[in-house]
């Protein structure tokens, strides 16, 4: 099976389908909405099932195995801001603050890609590490703090003061919604190991690929709500958010099987690498930098790099993942 | 003598229940949740109602969607020494960074000392 | 077994006891209401599921086989408001709007008729195409178009041009959200196949009885709390809401037999043909038809021939189904 | 002398920083959304908050439940003038065909340029 | 002579189409829901207008999770008659027993005769 | 197995686990919330479930062999607050009224909990009467009345009259919305029977132990919430929260007993009888009871007794249960 293959695979898949029609549903001006109950309900319900089984992948396969990549994980999700700091900043002319905030949300992840990544994964019958959603669970966070510590220190003179800043960050980082579900649940599932699981499969995992599915359907309408802002960024963003992905999908993928994972497990945290969070980072940005401005991290973010990576950037990362796999052999 | 214009006598700020109070209204981010009431808790607001709304305005439109575009509206009601200083915070702490609208209204309560 | 006995088993079954048990509510006053992001959400998953799972059914059956009965369906549709318009005019003496609009209800169809009708197929276990719910896909429309035709047309001195009142009607006819979910749920099914099916099915087939059998919990509430307008209709409408549904049963389960459907599946083009929309035809006369007197259309729609087609219809229909495939043999 | 009536000056319509304004509030059916939204662009509004209510009026009872027989409460800040043409637009455009109500309140606003 | 005092123009109370008339606003537990809709019944008013919200005040925070422990808030539009029955039975009969607000503020109508 | 063993399963279930998780949230402050429709939709499925689960359990078993110790629960009901009331007023020195309101409580019954003792027995596979939600069922309403009655006659001078308060409560007992969502499930299951469950146990029965985690999670919030409370009810109250619920639990479990259940049916029967309402009461003591300080009830049924009931209380019972069928033999 070769790259176009995969792609073909990806796109005729259910959950992507399903996204390409709420991309549509806001182009045609569709009155077909998803109040914000039914959006909070499904992000819950994902969030919860992800890192539960992602702490059940643990306990089975205990804390030993899963230590060192995860710190790899978080760690490259810290570093992240720091490398793309300086391209967008001279590269792209952004100003400092804005430099950082986009840096930060390209360090921190999307949960969603990361499950339509295992999703793509389990159609195709590719094994993988389940206790991946641990990384993803590490990784929210880490580059939201620098980020948000670039940017104060990008503009000392001015505004809040530093530590009442990072305060804020700090909290929005480490105790907002989307983070504290994922580690929450990943705990719980950790401690109720497999018995836990076996009680409630029928929620958390019979209906998981067909709820992603109609998440998508909503994401798609919320990141087509925002084609317009695309001319609003300006070339360079929308070449950043598709190149950066690429580039920190396949160094992960490297970093992945140095950490001893398999090739699925690695392009997962390929995936991680590569996506860019359109929640908590953006949450913790108007909070702890609100002088950055929102257009530019929300449509790089929301509207470049999640349909990329949704769509092609899935297929891309398992055809590196299988490539690498064989060259390092 | 309280009104020398009598076709404004049906505003009866004179009714014999009511008292004179301003109600001031914030629309904005609902990000900024938080950072409000705490702001209203300082400036010693006794209560606050808080809608979940859906809005436009010069910062883009923000449908009701996901909560970390969404909106929210907040009426608080406070005497007008509050409704000043409140307004002042807005105008200075919140405006340059959120979207966000504010403004008041003359209203008149019952049981004044609730606020 | 008979009428009485499919009568019965069809009131016993959880959907229409829940759907009772909501008309119940409504009557006691008790204070149980569903809000509306939840019956949204129910809205949106049984549309998309029962789009899919004829999406995926078509894909099996080939074009070949659907396009035919589903032009049929269209055709059938399209006619009802002809025919409905004089005998709501001059025998029941409705203003020329009142019947274009009451005609365009019955032209087109009601989702969640269909769906009961399969679930007592299910129950049933008698086969049935499983594509027929593209017949619900393409039926919805094109009732909602000749029926604001028409009364535009019949008020023609008046009101806004006929044009813009046309391209508004296009827009709610073909974009409104049930038209949307349905058409693009089964284009989603189409390209996906059972491959795609297989991987959803625990979220778009296991459940999906139950979540029937609570929704109808609420729409019994729904059109129990209209029983007051019951009488603001008069005789006639009560009348029509019952005889017009079961006349145009069979006329559509003899056309579906002539298009080579099973008798499960012209029973389902029989229900089709014999429900009123409540959804998608109401708002496209609010907006395109707004002189119309919107108690007299959903008051029969949802109030009369929805209960009636839920509890006695669908047994109904279905042993004349029976009865009429025993003759034509 | 702004104020001759010295029992209305806690309406203060003076204050330093805030700027008489008209809100007006329209309530009425969900499926009219688009069209109101339509009509406030064409009038000038620069922006809008909508609610999703329930209510009951001439036009029977809305119970949140059914989108489609769903209530919203609209409210916009504009000027005196846009604010006359507005209700104008409503009476004539929207009244005869949707259950809806409509009403004007003075309130004050901070940074009037953006209305 | 309507407006003696020239700085008051703007609020326009003898604008062609719109009435002066009041608008109550109940602020409190959602448990009080029907017994407020049976008040408004009773008192004469012609609809209503709900809100589901959230909010906080002497009685403690009611977040808008739980029905039972919720808020709502309640706008009514009435003449002055009207709306003083009302605000003398709530203050009788529902302040004593629920967490809840009212007060009254001056609109202006269109289509008088609905209220 | 001894009471530490149950103890330990009980505590590391998910149910449990979400529960303290949802109280780490509020104590944090995390910025997570369920938004009431999801709220009210998770409520909703889990009585309708529950309800529908005991109705084709009881068509089952015949109504020959659960109409006794229903009677027996329902008594045990009423009773609870005719001798809770004196210990409240004299020992804890509770204003009348509030003694009535607290002991109305008490007497009630907590679906959540119930559901929760189900899950349970469920995972340590021990059997019991399914149509053991019959009582459920019929337990919440008759403490309510009994509480407004002694409320009223308590300070009969005052307020409204007697028979006007009366009928609110009846309408709030018998109509509010758990009671009859658990009733009215319960009829349509029993008028289903098996079959109807075969039907739709994809929906009632596959996620149901999953929904039950998540909701705990939103309880855990809840119930924290009102943790500041505690200081304002006092320590009788708090005494009254645990110690009580026992008392009643092992009571129920002898009556359960002699009523001729089995070991399971007899917790459950305890599991009843110690919980304390928090929906239904609270919302009946509003309407019909408006002098009860609501902070002494709520914070004694929901922050004291529910945590108690479903971390600790659980196992206790169970292992008193079965401590009591040994002895008994
Ligand atoms: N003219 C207006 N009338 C009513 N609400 C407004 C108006 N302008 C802005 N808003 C509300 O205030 C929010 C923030 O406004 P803005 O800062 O202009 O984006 C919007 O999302 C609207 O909900
Ligand atoms: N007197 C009133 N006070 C407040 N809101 C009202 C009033 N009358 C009507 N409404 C609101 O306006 C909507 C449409 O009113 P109507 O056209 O009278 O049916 C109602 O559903 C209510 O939400
Ligand atoms: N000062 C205030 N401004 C706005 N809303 C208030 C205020 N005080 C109370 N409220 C609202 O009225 C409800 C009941 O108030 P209370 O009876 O003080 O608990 C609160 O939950 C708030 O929604
Ligand atoms: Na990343
Ligand atoms: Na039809
Ligand atoms: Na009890």
């Amino acid at each position: 099976m070769d790259l176009l293959e995969s792609i073909r695979i990806n796109l005729a898949s259910p959950a992507i389908l399903f996204f390409v029609l709420g991309i549509v549903a806001a182009l045609v001006k569709s009155d077909l909405r998803f109040p914000e109950p039914l959006y909070l309900g499904l992000t819950i319900y994902l969030l919860v099932a992800i890192g539960f089984k992602g702490g059940v992948a643990v306990s089975a396969a205990g804390i030993g195995a899963v230590w060192l990549p995860a710190l790899a994980a978080m760690a490259l999700g810290a570093l992240i801001p720091l490398w793309t700091y300086p391209i967008l900043r001279w590269v792209g002319r952004l100003p400092a603050v804005d430099a950082a905030a986009v840096g930060a949300h390209y360090g921190s992840v999307s949960a969603v890609t990361f499950i339509a990544a295992v999703n793509f994964l389990t159609e195709l019958r590719q094994p993988f590490e389940a206790y991946a959603s641990a990384f993803l669970a590490v990784m929210e966070s880490p580059a939201i703090i620098v980020g948000v510590m670039l940017g104060k220190l990008a503009q000392r003179r001015q505004g809040s003061p530093f530590n009442a800043v990072m305060r804020l960050a700090l909290h929005e980082a480490l105790l907002g919604r989307s983070v504290f579900l994922l580690v929450g649940s990943l705990l719980v599932g950790f401690v109720c190991g497999q018995r836990g699981m076996d009680a409630t499969a029928g929620f958390f995992v019979t209906p998981f690929q067909g709820v992603l599915a109609l998440f998508l359907l909503e994401m798609g309408m919320v990141a087509a709500r925002r084609l317009g802002d695309l001319r609003k960024v300006g070339i360079f963003l929308v070449v950043f958010g598709v190149v950066m992905p690429m580039i920190h999908g396949v160094l992960a993928i490297m970093l992945g099987q140095v950490a001893g994972l398999s090739p699925g497990g690695a392009m997962l945290l390929g995936v991680l690498a590569a996506s860019a969070s359109y929640i908590a980072a953006p949450a913790a940005m108007r909070l702890s930098l609100p002088e950055a401005n929102p257009t530019l991290y929300l449509t790089s973010a929301l509207t470049i790099t999640f349909p990329f990576n949704v769509t092609l950037g899935l297929p891309l990362y398992y055809e590196v993942a299988r490539w690498w796999f064989e060259v390092a052999k | 003598m309280k009104s020398p214009a009598g076709g404004l006598k049906w505003q009866s700020e004179d009714t014999m229940n009511t008292h004179p109070m301003r109600l001031v209204t914030i629309v904005g981010e609902a990000l900024a949740r938080e950072r409000l009431k705490r702001l209203l808790a300082e400036e010693g607001a006794q209560g606050y109602t808080l809608f979940a709304v859906e809005g436009a305005g010069a910062w883009g439109s923000r449908v009701a969607d996901i909560e970390e575009f969404a909106n929210i509206q907040v009426e608080v009601i406070v005497t007008a020494a509050v409704a000043e200083r409140l307004l002042a915070r807005l105008q200075r702490d919140f405006f340059p960074h959120f979207a966000m609208i504010a403004y008041e209204t003359d209203v008149r309560v019952l049981r004044q000392e609730k606020f």
